[in-house]
């Protein structure tokens, strides 16, 4: 018999009002084992303001404050602030947003947060796309996808722009730590959620999330696809901690087509399309190394 | 002790006695020396708060609007596109029930850039469910910060509120204002203790999604809030006057209008300079009074329906206009109006946008026009007051 | 139903566990497990995103009450012993 | 009701001359208002303060446009600056001016005062030797030449307010006082 691997504690309640499948559950299911209940959070607009359910309901089984779609760093900031003048200690303050609340609409906020170093880890779920609105694209769908805003028609066709890299915007502010998490790896998520814990100041989290309905996915793959991203190098895993980067999963370095496949969204590429990935992809991996080795 | 300040030295001295928790501001003119004197307050010591630098308006409200769910006491300032870009999150303050309040300090929107007063702003913000109080002194900015803070945590109200006052005219200018002591401030204002807050220990989420089925009592509720606010107002005052021996004047301020013919109803600095008006015309004999809007949120409709039932001609002087509309406070003035028997002819003036001077000459000039007007009606309902040209010469 | 204002807080606090949400009503697919061939690895609970997964002595227990048939433990599972039938087949 | 006009440049201290007015008249038991022109002029630029003093309570919020009295920091501003517009009849006016050279040609119906601030308050170490800081020097002068405002309560404004070197500031307020002259023109 194998012995969980993950802290059997739960921190949610069944009947969260995700979608069947959803790796945002997850998400949350991950972070709260890693924190425990000593932990406050802040959810601004996307798909976590309303899986809760509808009031009374809360799947929850921290304290939860909604806060506008753009206003989750402030919220966080308040929060400790409040939190430092009444003497309580001991409290991890979370935020946590979709990648458009962070990325996009939600970036300032986070950035003034970061920069004023308020102690609190900040988790941005990145299911790659507004899913809460219906699947618009984000400053976080990469290059390639398929969503309602960048339909693929005979002129344009898919998004043809770049995933912003928020992991290294977070490292220009300086924040002593922050790291990527996949809910294939949760052993890894539950370890890097701890270790964010104990650090003091704005922490960083960046969870990739995959979303069923979103990227055109069969719900039971979710987990296999988040595995793929890791071994694809399409979402590697590390950490930057005080500004040295770690890469915390090699991956196998599966051709990225492997992972592209189990997504609708991206099923109209060519082949030449889906090499052009493959070599960002690479170029991308590379520098990751090099950050690595150099330190940097 | 009297000493002479600035309308935001006044403002910041307010939220210091009122005992701030956090303050979470972003500066703009002309408020920067409010946060600019917290900040001192809290490096020094002298406040025993979190001054949270936020790195805009959106965010210092939503700063508050945690920092107060959490059950701090808070205070933020700002002024004109600050508060704009604040209304947003405004509605969730008022939505979330949080006592929080602000001072704003009454600027002119963009374009024309103008740094100058009018109310645009706040009277931008006037459905978001904020009280808002329009000063007309430095000893009244100072005052009402204490006065909103014991109005608004009450548990009947539970609403944020806004302490207007006029840019430059107030924030700027220097005059004697009473500095109560922290002593006699405690005894009046007990710390803030919420019912409910956010805290470990409480897995609840506050703000959750409601469906059509209830939505609508959460919002009765509100509205109860705001109905309750009145009252509870007109009794701190009665509390504030026993505890300093002063008072402003209710929701609405009444002056020299128990046997006035005419009344000008206005809110903000301008209602100062009128009382000298209508002294000088009181002298020269007119029957003329002031009718001061103190409080635009809760609206003094019981105050303008008898004041209204009394006087033949009222004057609005509105310093903001609704496009498409008239003035904010000469709609609703003539709204509360509306409902008695015998209606008195009414007016509204448009006047002191972005920091047109309003002058005693040209409040004399609105005096003597509602007389007129008052006996014979109007022919334009909606005046703009001293624009180049326009016919009328106003000074 | 609709509740007075009288009975409501402020503003809407949630405290009410979710678990009055029957979210099993949405369920197309049921898991079955086979439990002569489970070896108790907790996988299948490891990856549910629904925490509705119970673990006795290492053994799923799926909460059919909540599971929305997402078929993750079923595709997950190493030994293979969870299958996705359509609701209402057996 | 008295009310005071102040000229000078913005960084000269015009706005903080007319606070220690108003602050000094407070201390003499008056009713006190004071406010900058609500500008948003930088270095250098004329800028304008006002205050005004009462036995009784100020109400009026509107600007100054008929002044009893008016300072001018800065003498440059005689050219291009209209210093005596709306100045009631009798009115006073007091012109920080070199000591030794001759006013221009003004009109009559007023009365002049000139001090040579600058070069005490140079003298005194307030400011640089090439910008002294002139604001609280001229206040020394206004008592001078204010029948109803006193040394004292001025230069126990100008302790309050100036932000370092107390005792020159003071020290060039009443040196001020001594020196400001009626000129004739």
């Amino acid at each position: 018999m194998g012995k969980p691997t993950i802290p059997e504690e739960e921190f949610t309640y069944p009947g969260s009002t995700g979608c069947p499948g959803c790796g945002a559950n997850l998400v949350m299911r991950y972070l709260l084992k890693g924190l425990g209940d000593r932990t406050i959070l802040s959810i601004p607009a996307c798909c976590w303001a309303v899986m809760p359910g509808y009031w009374p309901s809360n799947c929850l089984k921290v304290p939860l404050l909604y806060t506008a779609f753009e206003a989750t760093g402030a919220a966080i900031s308040g929060l400790r602030a409040a939190l430092d003048v009444k003497g309580v200690k001991d409290v991890t303050i979370v935020g946590f947003a979709g990648d458009g609340g962070t990325v996009d609409i939600g970036l300032q906020a986070m950035s003034g947060a970061a920069e004023r170093r308020t102690d609190a880890i900040y988790v941005m779920y990145d299911n790659e796309a507004y899913m809460n609105t219906g699947i618009q694209r984000s400053g976080s769908t990469p290059w390639g996808a398929w969503t309602t805003t960048t339909p693929v028609g005979s002129t344009h066709g898919f998004k043809h722009e770049a995933k912003k890299d928020i992991m290294a915007i977070m490292q220009a502010h300086r924040i002593p730590y922050a790291a990527t998490v996949s809910v294939a790896h949760p052993e890894d998520f539950v370890k890097k959620v701890a270790k964010a814990k104990e650090v003091k100041g704005f922490r960083f989290i960046h969870a990739l999330s995959p979303c069923p309905p979103g990227w055109r996915m069969n719900p039971m793959h979710v987990v296999e696809v988040a595995r793929l991203a890791v071994d694809t190098h399409a979402f590697p895993l590390y950490e930057i901690e005080n500004g040295r980067v770690r890469i915390t999963r090699k991956g196998k370095g599966l051709p990225v087509s492997e992972y592209l496949r189990f997504q609708g969204r991206f099923s109209h590429l060519t082949d030449a399309e889906i090499a052009a990935i493959q070599k960002t992809i690479n170029e991308n991996w590379e520098m990751l190394q090099t950050k690595e080795t150099s330190g940097t | 002790m009297r000493q002479v300040m600035t309308g935001n030295y006044a403002s910041a001295y307010g939220a210091k006695l009122a005992r701030a928790e956090v303050i979470a501001a972003y500066p703009i003119t002309p408020q920067t020396s409010i946060v600019e004197k917290l900040a001192d307050f809290v490096a020094t010591g002298e406040l025993k708060a979190q001054f949270i630098p936020v790195e805009s308006e959106h965010s210092a409200m939503a700063a508050c609007i945690a920092a107060e769910t959490a059950g701090a006491r808070t205070y933020t300032a700002t002024s004109s596109h600050g508060l704009t870009l604040m209304h947003e999150v405004l509605m969730w303050a008022s939505g979330a029930r949080l006592p929080i309040v602000m001072t704003n300090v009454s600027r002119a929107m963009a374009p024309p850039w103008s740094v100058w007063v009018d109310h645009m702003d706040s009277i931008a913000q006037r459905d978001t469910g904020w009280l808002q109080f329009y000063c007309q002194s430095n000893q009244e900015a100072l005052d009402t910060i204490i006065m909103a803070y014991k109005v608004c945590e009450s548990s009947a109200v539970m609403l944020p509120a806004m302490v207007v006052m006029d840019a430059f005219i107030l924030s700027h200018t220097s005059e004697p204002v009473d500095l109560p002591s922290q002593e006699l401030v405690d005894s009046f204002l007990p710390p803030y203790s919420p019912d409910l807050k956010i805290e470990v220990g409480k897995p609840m989420g506050f703000g959750s999604l409601v469906k059509p089925d209830q939505y609508m009592e959460f919002r009765y509720k509100a509205m109860l809030g705001m109905k309750a606010s009145r009252d509870r107002l007109l009794r701190v005052e009665q509390e504030f006057k026993s505890i300093f021996g002063r008072e402003h004047g209710g929701l609405l301020e009444r002056y020299m209008c128990d046997d006035a013919d005419v009344v000008l109803v206005a809110a903000g600095s301008v209602a100062a300079t009128a009382k000298d008006v209508v002294d000088s015309m009181r002298t020269k004999g007119h029957r003329v009074g002031l009718a001061r809007i103190r409080s635009f949120r809760p609206f003094p409709h019981d105050e303008i329906r008898a004041l209204a039932a009394k006087v033949e001609g009222i004057a609005v002087l509105d310093r903001s206009y609704t496009f498409g509309s008239a003035g904010a406070m000469y709609t609703e003035t003539k709204a509360s109006a509306y409902s008695i028997n015998k209606r008195p002819i009414m007016k509204n003036y448009i006047a002191g946008l972005g920091g047109r001077d309003i002058t005693p000459r040209v409040l004399e000039k609105i005096f003597e026009d509602i007389q007129v007007v008052s006996k014979r009606g109007a022919e334009d309902e909606v005046e703009w007051v001293d624009v180049a040209g326009l016919p009328r010469r106003w000074r | 139903m609709t509740k007075s204002y009288e009975e409501i807080p402020l503003t809407p606090i949630s405290d009410t566990p979710s678990t009055i949400n029957l979210t099993g009503y949405w369920r197309v697919m049921r898991p079955v497990v086979d439990k002569s061939k489970c070896k108790k690895c907790t996988i299948c609970w490891k990856f549910c995103p629904d925490a509705v997964i119970k673990l006795v002595d290492g053994e799923p227990f799926i909460d059919l009450q909540y599971c929305k048939g997402c078929g993750v433990c079923a595709f997950e599972c190493p030994a293979k012993c969870i299958v996705m039938v359509k609701e209402g087949d057996l | 009701m008295i009310e005071v006009r102040f000229h000078g440049r913005g960084g000269q201290g015009v706005v903080v001359a007319s606070e220690v007015l108003a602050k000094a008249a407070f201390k003499m038991g008056f009713e006190v208002s004071s406010f900058p022109f609500f500008g948003v002029e930088r270095r250098g630029a004329p800028v304008t303060a006002y205050a005004r003093i009462d036995e009784r309570p100020i109400r009026i919020k509107s600007s100054i446009y008929e002044p009893d009295y008016v300072v001018v920091l800065d003498s440059s501003l005689l050219r291009g600056v209209d210093i005596l517009e709306g100045l009631k009849e009798g009115g006073r006016v007091l012109i920080n001016y070199p000591s030794g050279r001759k006013l221009p040609e003004l009109p009559r119906r007023f009365k002049y005062y000139i001090i040579d601030a600058t070069s005490i308050a140079a003298a005194h170490g307030i400011g640089s030797q090439t910008a002294p800081i002139v604001n609280t020097a001229i206040m020394g002068g206004f008592a001078k030449m204010c029948d109803k405002i006193s040394l004292d309560p001025v230069l126990e404004s100008i302790r309050e307010v100036a932000p370092s070197k107390e005792e020159e500031n003071v020290a060039a307020a009443k040196e001020a006082y001594e020196r400001t002259i009626e000129a004739t023109v």
